[in-house]
């Protein structure tokens, strides 16, 4: 639990919590993108810099972006009224206590058990990139093609859909 | 604030007043008010332009900023007085302007104008088409984005032929050169030599603006097939001038009418089959051609003898009542004033065919289909001055 | 000697930190270089906005700014008066906080990036071993910044030119990192420090930079198109786009944060160009063996004020690209293109060393980049075309 | 191939960029407040009432025939006629301008105040340098404000002036020999001279060459 920590993660969960707690969206957005800083500021204190890396370029650059996009594409208008506090609201809160709670104690239960090991020697920072690489190469390679199948058909489909629309706006 | 995501930036269709001519129902429309100060309308001109995404839906243009009441105050003027007004007309050529008033004031009270004159006439003409043409090529190119250099080089050579018209008429863009029966002062000494000497730069400068931007791969893609006007709509909405010419309609009033002493010039007419920002374009740089071709012929030829019709009296100038319609070729298109007169010494009736404004009818029809980037260049490539325009 | 003076800011640096307890050392080292960088790189904005009107200015015929100082030297330092004393506007609807925010996010931003540059021998601030996904990451932000001004600002201009600047940044974000993982399968490392070291060694008198390579060339090429799109430079600078949205999403801001947004533009372009010079042309070494006694940092600026220069003259030169043909660009060109690069490259790793690989690879890229090339021009149907004449 | 005329465009302006450092006719820039160009003959400002000899009021050649007021265009010119007379600049009695104003913020430069004078009184200015911060009382200017020498006149439109001059000269001549004319004969009718010269009507001035329509 050092300074840095706690700073960061006070960053990153005030971000969550502002986008969950805004009125207006695009507000919403800028504050969860906050809160993807705030996350891989926290990978790259654990010295993961390639995800730390990736979590900017990823999150904060594409898909923060993309939130806005998507808000402007479909909130034409703005609603005046403020947005009713949701009736089940305890309920709520009491699911995402208990959540919490399982969460807690799983990863309390595990930092037991790593504690026990003995503490691992820094991995040289230039390894973790090449490791990824030779991972994602050699060990799982056959998932990183189905994924990466997958994801060109999603975006065949993307593509397909949207040439779709210009025909009929034509 | 904190509620409205958009409480300005995209309205909903409702907001705008009448349905869209096309697309879905549910797209989003955006009415951008493109003017009065926007900096590539060339003036105070206004589009209200309709959008989807960056396409344009409808435009709306909105003239009358510029509104001076140039027709009724030229009503109330003698006819000498309303001489320095057309100046203001269309700013960027004055002296066609004039001409076209001195030609119309002159069939109307008949008035036989000294052969040195017309040819001074047309030598000013000339050149007058040759700064217009500069100018607007130049300003096309900066409202493609240019940074200002093919402006640069427009204006300089512009400038180089603004030192001759303040050589000879005093002034540089005001210039009061025409009368009825003739023109205002002679050739000062040494005029023609300057004028030469401007003149042999003048293809240095066609040419390099071609080496610059007319084989340019950007210039081709921005300009070719942008704001397409078919001939026939050119020629039923009364499109006069480069314009209705890059549609590809023979219609030059110089050959026309052959006003003047026109019919004496050897020259050809060029004209475009697209009818395209990039003809509309290239038909000015060719016109530039023709036209230091016709200065050419008429310095060479140009005759000694008086230089204004003698009898003409300048003041207590009443022609007899009757109504005339003069008309020239202007840089811009068909420039007409229409008279009538009582027998006063003002006019009963003074109108101007302000072919700005009639070219530019046609603004919504080019438009449509098209980018917000491309509106500016097919404004641009109407070619319009809001002297002219709102009057 | 020469290895003093190259080294003289590492060792001035070490000499300053010795006066401190070694707790606060590693902090106050990085703050010397962060506040060093700042005000370099700041120098060189108020240096480059001297040069480019100077150099605008030529290319047009003009002198540029001639009157604050000598050869209006002082000119950016009267610019940054004037920006700082002037009113401060904020729109009535805009949205305050985030109004005030992209501005400073844009700066800060842009100034990251330069953390893993390499300004001379054992000048970088920081050495990440990811250091090129380390820029590529935080040039992203600049996206955000964007947006937000434009979103902001509660005009539809900025809006439109905020749409505008995101679509163009992330399209071109593409290329711009697929051209540089050519130099990364080369080196197999994505430290920036170990790119430039692998091209700071000579056979002969000739350096090792890709550039000089088949596919380091088209690389290099390809990055510095993209990286002219990344930083809304001209012919790209549709996002600012004067002449149709007239400032784009700055279009609301005035005074101290217009300069911001400037300065971070201006930031950004230098950090893209060292990042090109980083990866191709050969970060601070010497271009011939025998001039590495020169200081690798003057080199290195010598090669981003030539990058600089370069930037200025196309801005000098070309039109600017409508929406839909900067985004065919980026789809139907660049990427195509960087991804025949990478393709080059890979066969350059895989084929034995010697003269062979040199033609292979050189017609891997340039056979598409013909074809490419004449079947777009085909598709477009962009030609220069020949006028009839009526006479 | 794709960029070709890129590539030329280039090369058009780096030829024009350091064309600008050898060609004079490429930067044609003029420093303007330090260098200025050559003032053209032809140009015209602003009008000014010209005036002969030393003394602007008594030699301002204008009779306040009131022509310019009513053909000025845009009206910015307005008279006051005088109740007496004095001898003008071919030493006749005329009326003379008790007040004479132009509101050259009005003012369109148009000299047809200059081409309709038959007296040569009006004439153009080329001076330019005319802002002020005076809104009203700065731009309108007064008849002495107005009144220039005809040196001044001489030395902006030389040829006009010469041409005006040598006109007024041969009015002056004529006039001249006419009174003396007069005097003789009044000698010889022992009548005063004065009241004959001032009864009778002398001959209307010409429009000078330069000017005439």
């Amino acid at each position: 639990m050092t300074a840095s920590f706690t700073i960061l993660a006070a960053i990153t969960v005030a971000g969550m919590a502002a986008a969950m707690g805004l009125r207006n969206a695009v507000h919403c957005v800028l504050a969860l993108t906050v809160g993807f800083a705030g996350i891989a500021a926290l990978y790259l204190q654990l010295g993961a810099q390639f995800v730390g890396f990736t979590q900017v370029l990823v999150y904060v650059g594409a898909v923060a972006i993309l939130a806005v996009f998507a808000i402007m594409m479909t909130q034409s208008r703005p609603s005046a009224t403020p947005a009713p506090r949701a009736p089940l609201w305890a309920a709520g809160g009491a699911v995402a206590a208990a959540v919490f709670a399982v969460l807690a104690w799983a990863i309390h239960s595990n930092a037991l058990s790593v504690q026990a090991l003995p503490p691992q020697p820094e991995a040289a920072p230039s390894a973790t990139v090449q490791q990824i690489g030779d991972a994602l190469m050699h060990r799982f390679v056959l998932p990183l093609e189905i994924v990466g199948l997958l994801l060109t058909a999603a975006l065949i489909g993307a593509v397909v859909i949207a040439m779709g629309r210009r025909e009929e706006m034509k | 604030m904190s509620t409205a995501a958009f409480p300005a930036a995209v309205l909903p269709t409702q907001q705008i007043g009448s349905e869209p001519t096309s697309g879905p129902s549910t797209e989003q429309l955006l009415e951008l008010s493109m003017g009065p100060q926007h900096p590539s309308t060339h003036g105070v001109f206004r589009m209200n332009v309709v959008l989807d995404g960056e396409r344009v839906v409808r435009l709306k243009p909105v003239f009358g900023y510029l509104h001076r009441n140039h027709e009724k105050i030229a009503e109330s003027e003698t006819y000498l007085g309303s001489m320095p007004y057309t100046d203001r007309l269309d700013y960027i050529c004055p002296l066609t302007n004039n001409w076209a008033y001195a030609l119309a004031v002159e069939k109307l009270a008949g008035i036989q104008v000294p052969e040195r004159a017309e040819y001074l006439r047309v030598i000013v003409g000339e050149l007058t088409r040759l700064q217009n043409h500069a100018c607007l090529v130049g300003f096309l190119m900066q409202d493609m984005g240019c940074s200002g250099t093919p402006l640069m080089y427009a204006f300089r050579q512009r400038e180089m032929v603004l030192d001759l018209f303040e050589a000879l008429t005093g002034a540089r863009m005001m210039c009061n050169y025409m009368r009825f029966g003739g023109c205002r002062v002679d050739l000062p000494a040494g005029w023609l030599d300057q004028t030469k000497k401007v003149l042999q730069q003048f293809p240095r400068f066609l040419d390099e603006f071609e080496r610059l931007l007319i084989g340019n791969e950007i210039l081709m893609g921005r300009t070719q097939g942008i704001g397409v006007l078919s001939k026939e709509l050119a020629v039923s909405a009364g499109i006069s001038g480069p314009m209705a010419r890059a549609s590809g309609v023979d219609y030059d009033i110089r050959k026309v009418d052959r006003y003047g002493i026109y019919d004496r010039f050897a020259f050809r007419v060029p004209l475009g089959s697209h009818g395209d920002v990039y003809d509309r374009l290239m038909i000015r740089v060719l016109e530039m051609r023709e036209s230091l071709g016709i200065l050419d012929q008429a310095m060479r030829d140009l005759p000694a003898g008086p230089i204004v019709d003698p009898k003409t009296k300048i003041r207590g100038f009443r022609p007899k009542p009757g109504e005339a319609y003069g008309r020239i070729e202007a840089p811009k298109g068909e420039l007409g004033f229409y008279l009538i007169s009582d027998g006063s010494p003002n006019p009963y009736r003074y109108r101007v065919r302000p072919p700005s404004l009639i070219n530019l009818t046609v603004l919504e029809d080019l438009c449509l289909g098209h980018n917000v980037a491309d509106i500016v260049i097919i404004l641009g490539s109407v070619d319009i001055v809001l002297g002219e325009v709102d009057r | 000697m020469t290895q003093t003076l190259d080294q003289i800011f590492v060792l001035a640096k070490h000499w300053l930190l010795g006066f401190l307890p070694a707790a606060i050392q590693p902090f106050c080292s990085a703050l010397l270089s962060v506040v060093a960088i700042i005000l370099v790189f700041a120098t060189l904005f108020a240096i480059t906005t001297w040069l480019e009107r100077k150099g605008l200015g030529r290319m047009q015929n003009r002198l540029g700014p001639n009157r604050v100082g000598p050869c209006g030297l002082l000119q950016p330092l009267a610019d940054g008066i004037k920006s700082l004393t002037k009113e401060d506007i904020v729109p009535a609807a805009a949205d305050h906080a985030v109004h005030f925010m992209a501005p400073v996010l844009l700066v800060a931003a842009s100034f990251l990036g330069y953390a893993v540059l390499p300004i001379g021998r054992n000048m970088v601030l920081t050495n990440l071993n990811a250091g090129v996904l380390y820029f590529f990451a935080v040039g992203s932000l600049m996206e955000l910044a964007v947006f937000m001004a434009g979103w902001s600002s509660r005009s539809k201009y900025s809006l439109l030119g905020a749409m505008r600047a995101i679509a163009q940044m992330i399209s071109y974000e593409v290329p711009l990192v697929l051209a540089s993982i050519v130099v990364i399968l080369h080196t197999g490392s994505l430290s920036t420090v170990a790119i430039v070291d692998r091209q700071a060694v000579y056979t002969g008198i000739w350096p090792h930079w890709f550039v000089f390579t088949p596919w380091g060339l088209a690389g290099f090429v390809l990055f510095m198109v993209a990286a002219t799109a990344e930083s809304n430079r001209s012919p790209f600078d549709l996002p600012e786009g004067e002449s149709e949205i007239i400032a784009g999403y700055y279009i609301e801001y005035s005074g101290f944060k217009f300069a911001l947004f400037f300065l971070g533009e201006y930031i950004g372009m230098f950090a893209t160009s060292a990042m090109a010079i980083t990866l191709f042309l050969g970060g601070w070494a010497a271009p011939f063996s025998f001039l590495t006694w020169v200081p690798s940092y003057l080199w290195f600026f010598a090669k981003l004020l030539a990058i600089i220069s370069a930037f200025i003259w196309v801005r000098g030169t070309l039109p600017r690209l409508r929406m839909d043909q900067l985004m065919n660009l980026a789809w139907q060109f660049m990427l195509p293109m960087t991804l025949i690069n990478l393709l080059a490259a890979g066969v350059w790793q895989f084929m034995p060393a010697g003269v062979a690989r040199w033609p292979v690879c050189a017609a891997i890229v340039a056979v598409p980049f013909l074809l490419l090339a004449r079947g777009l021009k085909q598709k477009r149907k962009f030609q220069l075309r020949t006028y009839r004449f009526s006479q | 191939m794709l960029g070709d005329g890129i590539l030329k465009g280039l090369a058009e302006t780096a030829r024009n960029f350091f064309g600008s450092y050898v060609s004079r006719d490429r930067l044609t820039t003029i420093q303007y407040p330090e260098q200025r160009d050559p003032q053209i003959e032809a140009a015209r400002s602003f009008p000014f009432l010209v005036f002969d000899g030393a003394d602007w009021q008594q030699g301002l050649r204008c009779v306040s025939c009131q022509i310019c007021e009513k053909e000025c265009p845009p009206k910015c010119i307005f008279i006051e006629k005088s109740k007496d007379k004095k001898p003008d600049a071919v030493g006749k009695p005329q009326f003379y301008p008790v007040r004479f104003d132009i509101d050259i913020s009005v003012c369109m430069s148009c000299q047809i105040c200059v081409e309709v004078c038959p007296f040569d009184a009006i004439k153009m200015d080329v001076d330019y340098d005319l802002s002020t911060d005076d809104r009203f009382g700065g731009l309108l200017l007064d008849r002495q404000r107005l009144a220039k020498s005809n040196e001044h006149y001489n030395k902006i439109h030389p040829t006009e002036a010469a041409a005006v001059d040598a006109a007024l000269a041969e009015e002056r001549a004529k006039a001249k020999a006419a009174a003396e004319a007069k005097a003789s004969a009044a000698a010889k009718a022992a009548t005063e001279a004065k009241a004959a010269a001032v009864a009778n009507p002398a001959p209307a001035p010409q429009p000078a060459a330069g000017e005439s329509q």
